[in-house]
């Protein structure tokens, strides 16, 4: 017979291991490897190309007194707090809405799922239009005779955070809608019949109970936001460019201006850096929600 | 007996398809109720329109007199136990227990009492601050009857709420609940797929089959005097033997089953006179054999083709004019595969069926 | 369940608001006019937008210049989708869209066989043969999710550029291949993992090795989540920007990248129903994706993406 | 030989400008391959050099004359065209000198220039304030002092592009026009500190405040956008560079009668004489290096120089061509460079990464009407005392 | 007998815990082999070590008496049926029975042969062009039983094939499997934690508990002369009585529990002299009633706290000695809550276990 002695540990699910090379490179290469290289040479001044002058924390000494980089992570704060909270609610309310067993139900969860099907700088523009004072939403409302109605947060500093808000709103939350639905979906059908029996009201159910139930749909959904959240680049360039001033800057512009636009490689590096940190901060916790009660994967 | 929860007329369509079919019943207050049947045949359905979580399409339901057919379940007097459980599983026993008196704004010292009082009753007191994730299954279920027992309600529904556990804690719950049923006396209507269960707890079963009911009485006349093959089938492990027989217009006192003529004169028959082909039923555990069997009005020789021996008794499987045939004996009986064992028959015991209606005759 | 919920006879759950008594049943309850309401007033919100590029596109430039965005328009024209699909100029080059459309075409099919191939095999790998060390590998690739692309982009140039693939379609892919596969891999691994771990080792009792299993068994199982994976890679890959922008030259630009450049590529006044017309078609591969097969999309997710 | 070439000039004249290089350069055997990218310089320049550094090069690029290009040319990814402007003896017909100077390094010309702009010029549309009896301005403080009448009558005195370049060079061209090329020096090219936060600078930026709130009301981003509103009569004025021009012929003004141009905003009449140029990446395939060389010629011609800076609206690179015919504007432009009126760019002042915090510095200032002139000079000190 | 599958000092661990701890096991020739064991005992690890799909920390594994520790699970000429049937979902029923040996490259008419023999043999002829997901949960289980038929292999296992199955189609399987075994011959191993199952089925049954068998023997002597406690209780419904009792050195052949003293003389000892205090086990269906009691060699009154009728016996709950106390009576028997009833005690039926050890003395 082929083996009757214990092969080696190495040669065991040998081509398992070989299927998962391309996935081993990726990881070590380009997650670990590359963001070590960003990392390093964030400690130099790199200009336009990569060079190992040592300059120590100077890039972000400088980094921290630059305003433009002090609004965008406000900015993202902003951006990335209100848009989790918000398409986590929008999202629910869909679903929970959806889930009443009501008519038309394909026809609706289209209808809030389509937005995802497009692009960040297609939404961008659309929104650009859309609260363009000019053109948009606000002069329809007042040819109709509300003149001194106004609607263009894209065009104040204060505001056009919130004018991003509104055009990622639209184009996520029918993701979220969707996976919350799953979950809903998978919930137990007793558990609503115990809490009808209770005489519990349909709104305590949902937030007391069945909330609660979703965790595993939370986490996922939560991971899939955060991770769109932190990448917002695409739709500032369509909508606002920035604008106005640096009002709606984002450290992902930041970075990328700083790497290819101004040319000085290290202050991107050491911003992105700055952008891995925070990511690490989020991924602590959400690893111990995830991983931390429970072993094995 | 004074009816207590009365279902008049009740149907509940999914589409085109019928799932209750104009069903009655009268359930007495205190009884215990078994509601019997194989999957798909409608019991879930029936409890639910019963607990207010289905609408039916027509008829009405009566509890404690009032017609409720349109009222929420938890203005209906009712409690509810389900198969899954369905605990919430983010709070603790506790918070489980309390929810809906919370919720139904019950004093503080109230909810205590009650509280107390069904943790004690059914052993859960140091449970009360773990969540049921923490629980065994038997634990579990105990809880989850808790929940209904907090509500002080007179009718008590369980859906199949053994049957996710395994056999050992089923016997044992079975009990437990059997045991709270003699105390605290309301009426309690259970759902089950497991015989064991009807037979051991039920004050009546109603045996149920594509959304009617075919047979309401006590275990022992279900158990001996099943009104319908299906019934006579469907109770008693291992089934029923069925032979085909035909009562002969001319001779309507003797049933021929192959070269056997069956003298029926002890035989109870529900409609006298019956004739014509017939099935004729008899238990495993009717059938006579060793001295007993000599001195059966009806003998016959089988050939043993398996043994089974499950401890207590022995199954031996056999084929007597083409349809297999059990015999059940004493755990200790010496047999094996291929002896031939006399077996004695007695017509009293048996159960006749019509073939065309399936009716008992 | 949803199948049935289209017939008027169907049992409802009765819900508060249905209340207690004897009563009659009401067809549209309190509770439904709610419903129907709410749902009406966010549909409202999701087809702003593209009722607007819709109309826009479709009236000609002195309607624009006049008119109310919300007005259907009183004469339609298909002329500005001509033109922005053929004729529309970014500097000299006046084909419009339609280049980009094919660009677009040339690199999301091959990124989203490559990504898919790949993704679902380390899935395969990572949740039946589980061999030391995966999970290292594993665990990486997740927070590598969470990595902004910005950490990464400049090695990646320089990786592409000693491999001799920058600017080509080719490297493309494989940044498309790359970034593709945490959530993907995870998607996948979530789903073979739910796949009853017996039929794994009854195949093996089959004698079916390493690949035998994954594409004779596991494969054809895992439609929904295929269905799944095509569908977010072809709509991510189709709506990238940012390396399309930084990965590609002009004559491979995808179709997003055109569409910046068109539409800021101003030229006189704004020609809102070009850019709209522009932008709808962009669009409209993974609308088109989304409309087909949304259901199964949303099945897919209910069966293997939503495991934590 | 295919040659890619890439630019950033999408808008409606220069479109039509480098229409006429492409087509001279055809007529030479080669084939063009526009590599045309929207959104100008600043979403171009990455581009143009990542697709350098990695490695995947165009046959010949766009680029405005600055710094930007010295670290890729002493990286050696620039190819060397010392020799062709040798034969074509490029270093006698060129005129200003310094158009040479700026991509020469270690005496090695990397670049062929193609046009000469000037940032610094005020354009004011005559019939806004004729039409509405008010004088035209001659100089940036009688326009400040026209803007509140404008207002009332509800035309924008001051229309600029929201993008950062343009409000960058706003803001320079205030610091040339009204603080004269002394403070302009002091600050860009000396990194004066202690001047940048003195009372010169100050009055800049007392200025800027006025063009900020002069500025109020135009709500576009792109500079032809906001020319656009200078032709129709909803803005009075624009500070912009005079590539300007060429929308407004497009939309049918005449330059010197219907648009005024004031150089310098008629304070300080100094212009910047830089402009685009070609650059060659190296390229070791024999067909794109003949191309290329075909390219630089073409594009120091006569005949193009001519076509091209006329569509374009810049001024030839050649001393000696044919230049009547020009605008007005232009002639002056010309009388102040023969002047030597002429001062370096900040692009070739300073590093991009400097430029690029100035810019986001007078981007936010233009935008927040809550930041304070002395706020903004304060960290404008700052940056130009770290500048490089 | 000759031995087919031998394990020796089999060890298996995860991590710290040891699952299989050590374990000896031969297996005859053609046995009907039954691993026996509650939840989490080790019997499905066991098996998958056996069939090489879990690799063993330690020991070895013999199959045909060749050392197949490390082989591939396809060439350790095995075939294996699971619970959940595992059969591949996209295949027709065919399609499912060949793979194995398409992948093993068998000639087509071979393969041809093979497949009509198993499905002649399981009557799956009419299935064989369905997908599995058209079949019925009892078809389902009867090709995964064909899968592994079609391998003409030696030995068979068996992963608790039938409990996912419901009561009735359990039993008809049971007994098909019973049947196949004795058609084929081949040797069997078989997983479940259903004790009918295993005392029905097997040839010897192996009790399994954290890893380790407790006793390894006949059904028959597993269930009259059970060697541990732990066994006694698990095999039997409902479960052996036990009491708390002594034996006192002084008088080694009587038990004291309670009241009583049970005279040990015809009690057949493991460990003669024993002494100490003991488990004084008896079987409900070993404890005489009625007249039978009378003749008993020790006898007792009863309460009966709750009749338990379940058609062919009647289970009677009481307490003695403040432990509970089940007796197994007819089905016919009229007996009631609240009756008194005399039990008769035969301790030559009894099993006696040292409370120490919890062996048999
Ligand atoms: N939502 C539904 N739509 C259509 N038919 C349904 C629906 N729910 C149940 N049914 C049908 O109603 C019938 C009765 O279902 P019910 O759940 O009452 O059966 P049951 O007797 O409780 O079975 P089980 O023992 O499996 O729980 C079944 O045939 C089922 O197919
Ligand atoms: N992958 C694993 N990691 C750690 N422990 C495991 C793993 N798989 C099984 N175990 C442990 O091994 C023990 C034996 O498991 P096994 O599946 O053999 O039990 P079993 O006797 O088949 O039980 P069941 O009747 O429930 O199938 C259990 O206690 C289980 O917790
Ligand atoms: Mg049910
Ligand atoms: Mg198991």
């Amino acid at each position: 017979m082929a083996h009757t002695v214990r092969p080696s540990r190495l040669l065991k699910n040998l081509n398992a291991k070989i299927a998962a090379v391309p996935m081993m490179l990726t990881a070590v290469v380009v997650f670990f490897g590359f963001t070590l290289w960003t990392v390093i040479f964030s400690f130099t001044n790199s200009r336009m190309l990569p060079r190992s002058e040592w300059v120590g924390f100077e890039q972000y000494e400088r980094l921290w007194s630059t305003r433009r980089w002090l609004v965008s992570i406000e900015n993202l704060a902003i951006y990335g707090f209100l848009m989790l909270v918000l398409s986590l609610v929008l999202g629910f309310l869909l679903a929970a809405l959806l889930d009443q067993r009501i008519r038309f139900e394909d026809g609706f969860r289209t209808i809030f799922l389509y937005p995802y099907a497009v692009s960040f700088i297609v939404t961008g523009l659309v929104w650009q239009w859309l609260l363009d004072p000019e053109y948009g939403l606000q002069k329809a409302v007042r040819s109709l005779g509300f003149t001194s109605f106004t609607l263009d947060p894209l065009y104040d500093p204060n505001l056009v955070i919130y004018g991003v808000l509104i055009a990622g709103l639209w184009h996520g939350s029918g993701l979220v809608m969707c996976l919350m639905l799953a979950g809903l979906r998978g919930i137990d059908e007793d558990v609503w019949k115990a809490s009808r029996v209770d005489g519990i009201p349909a709104w305590k159910t949902y937030l007391f109970i069945v909330i609660p139930m979703m965790r595993p749909v939370l986490v996922t959904t939560l991971v899939l936001v955060t991770a769109g959240i932190i990448k917002l680049y695409d739709l500032i360039i369509a909508q606002t460019g920035g604008g106005p001033g640096i009002a709606s800057e984002v450290p992902a512009k930041f970075v990328f201006d700083a790497m290819f636009v101004s040319q000085n490689l290290a202050q991107g590096f050491a911003a992105s850096t700055m952008m891995l940190v925070a990511v690490i901060f989020v991924i602590i916790p959400w690893a111990y929600l995830e991983f931390g009660g429970k072993k094995n994967g | 007996m004074q009816s207590n929860v009365s279902i008049k007329n009740l149907r509940l369509e999914y589409g085109p398809v019928a799932v209750l079919k104009d069903l009655d019943l009268d359930i007495g207050k205190g009884e215990f109720l078994v509601l019997l049947g194989s999957s798909g045949c409608g019991k879930s359905t029936l409890l639910n329109c019963i607990a207010g979580l289905l609408e039916p399409t027509d008829g009405s339901i009566f509890i404690n007199g009032q017609n409720v057919t349109w009222a929420e379940p938890s203005e209906r007097g009712i409690g509810m136990v389900f198969q899954s459980y369905a605990l919430y599983p983010q709070m603790t026993v506790e918070g489980n227990l309390t929810f809906g008196l919370r919720n139904a704004k019950v004093p503080k010292d109230e909810i205590k009492r009650r509280v107390a009082k069904a943790s004690d009753m059914l052993q859960i007191q140091p449970l009360l601050s773990r969540k049921p994730a923490a629980l065994s299954g038997g634990q579990r279920q105990r809880v989850a009857i808790g929940r209904a027992l907090v509500r002080d309600v007179d009718v008590f529904l369980f859906d199949e709420p053994l049957s996710n556990l395994d056999a050992k804690l089923r016997a044992e719950l079975r009990v437990e609940i059997k045991r709270l049923h003699q105390r605290l006396g309301n009426t309690m209507i259970y759902v089950t797929h497991d015989q064991v269960e009807a037979m051991t707890l039920a004050d009546r079963i109603a045996i149920m089959r594509g959304g009617v009911v075919l047979q309401l009485a006590a275990p022992k006349e279900i158990y001996n005097r099943p009104a319908h093959k299906y019934v006579a089938d469907f109770i008693g492990s291992p089934a029923m033997n069925f032979l085909d027989a035909v009562i002969d217009p001319r001779e309507p006192l003797i049933a021929r089953a192959g070269d056997l003529a069956i003298p029926l004169e002890h035989y109870d028959f529900e409609r006298h006179g019956h004739t014509g082909p017939v099935w004729f039923g008899i238990r495993p555990e009717n059938l006579a054999t060793g001295d007993a069997a000599n001195s059966a009005p009806v003998q016959v020789d089988l050939i043993a083709e398996l043994v089974e021996p499950m401890g207590a008794e022995t199954l031996v499987w056999s084929t007597l004019f083409g349809t297999p045939f059990k015999l059940r004996m004493d755990g200790q009986a010496r047999i094996e595969a291929g002896d031939v064992v006399r077996v004695g028959l007695d017509p009293k015991l048996a159960s006749i069926f019509d073939k065309s209606d399936e009716l008992r005759v | 369940m949803a199948d049935a919920t289209f017939t008027h006879t169907t049992p409802r759950r009765i819900w508060p608001a249905d209340a207690a008594g004897p009563r009659p049943r009401k067809r549209f309850s309190q509770r439904n006019i709610i419903i129907y309401s709410l749902l009406a007033v966010l549909a409202l919100y999701y087809l702003l937008p593209l009722y607007v590029m819709m109309v826009t596109s479709l009236k000609g430039m002195p309607e624009i210049a006049l008119g109310n965005i919300f007005a259907p328009p009183t004469e339609i024209t298909f002329e500005p989708w001509v033109k922005a699909w053929s004729t529309v100029c970014t500097g000299l080059n006046c084909d419009g869209l339609s280049r980009g459309f094919w660009n677009s075409v040339k690199i999301t099919v091959p990124s989203v066989f490559f990504s898919i191939a790949i993704a679902s095999v380390n899935g395969y790998a990572l949740s039946l043969w589980r061999f030391k060390g995966a999970n290292v590998f594993f665990t990486i690739l997740i927070i590598g999710a969470f990595i902004p692309y910005q950490v990464m982009i400049y090695p990646m140039v320089i990786l592409l550029r000693e491999i001799g693939i920058y600017g080509d379609l080719s490297g493309l892919v494989l940044v498309h291949t790359i970034f593709g596969m945490p959530i993907l891999t995870l998607l996948f691994r979530n789903y073979f993992s739910s796949v009853p771990e017996e039929l794994f080792k009854a195949a093996r009792v089959d004698g079916a090795g390493f690949w035998a299993i994954y594409f004779r068994i596991m494969l054809p199982m895992a439609l929904p989540i295929l269905v799944v994976a095509v569908i977010l890679q072809t709509t991510a890959i189709w709506n990238d920007f940012l390396f399309g922008v930084i990965f590609s030259r002009p004559t491979n630009y995808p179709m997003t990248v055109q569409l910046n450049n068109i539409v800021n590529s101003v030229q006189g006044v704004k020609e809102y129903n070009v850019n709209m017309a522009a932008t709808l078609l962009s669009a409209l591969v993974p609308l088109t994706i989304y409309l087909i097969s949304g259901k199964l999309f949303v099945r897919g997710i209910a069966a293997g993406a939503v495991k934590g | 030989a295919d040659l890619e070439v890439t630019h950033w000039w999408t808008a409606g004249a220069e479109a039509a400008a480098i229409r006429v290089i492409a087509e001279a350069f055809e007529k030479t055997g080669h084939n063009w391959i526009d590599g045309a990218i929207a959104g100008a310089g600043g979403v171009a320049r990455p581009l143009i050099s990542s697709r350098i550094t990695g490695g995947d090069p165009m046959g010949a690029t766009q680029f405005t004359h600055s710094n930007a290009m010295n670290e890729l040319i002493e990286a050696g990814y620039i190819r060397d065209v010392t020799a062709l402007a040798d034969a074509g003896g490029w270093r006698e017909v060129i005129f200003p000198p310094s158009l040479l100077d700026s991509c020469t390094s270690e005496s090695k010309l990397y670049c062929v220039p193609s046009n000469i702009h000037s940032q610094q010029w005020l354009w004011l549309n005559t019939s806004v304030f004729l039409d509405n009896g008010l004088a035209v301005p001659t100089n940036w403080p009688e326009f400040v002092a026209a803007a509140p009448k404008l207002r009332e009558l509800g035309i924008v005195p001051l229309a600029q592009g929201r993008q950062a370049w343009q409000q960058q060079v706003t803001f320079n061209v205030l610091m040339v026009g009204l603080g004269g090329p002394e403070t302009y020096l002091r600050v860009y090219r000396d990194h004066d500190a202690e001047f940048a936060a003195g009372p010169e600078v100050a009055e800049v930026f007392a200025a800027a405040v006025h063009a900020r709130d002069m500025m109020v009301g135009s709500n576009v981003q792109e500079w032809n956008l906001a020319a656009r509103m200078v032709t129709d009569g909803a803005a009075a004025g624009q500070i912009m560079g005079d590539w300007v021009q060429g929308e407004f012929e497009q939309a049918g003004k005449v330059i010197g009668t219907d648009i005024a141009c004031l150089p310098g905003l008629g304070v300080h009449e100094y212009i910047t004489a830089t402009g685009d140029a070609f650059f060659f990446p190296v390229s070791s395939d024999a067909g794109t290096v003949e191309a290329q060389d075909a390219l630089a010629n073409v594009l120091l011609s006569p005949e193009v120089q001519v076509e091209f800076n006329r569509a374009k609206g810049a001024l030839p690179v050649r001393s000696d061509v044919d230049i009547s015919g020009v605008s007005p504007c232009m002639k002056r432009g010309l009388e102040i460079l023969s002047s030597g009126n002429v001062i370096e760019s900040v692009n070739t002042l300073v590093s991009p990464d400097t430029l690029g915090r100035v810019t986001d510095l007078v981007v936010e200032f233009f935008s927040d009407t809550s930041f304070t002139p002395e706020e903004a000079q304060e960290e404008f000190a700052k940056i130009i005392a770290t500048a490089d």
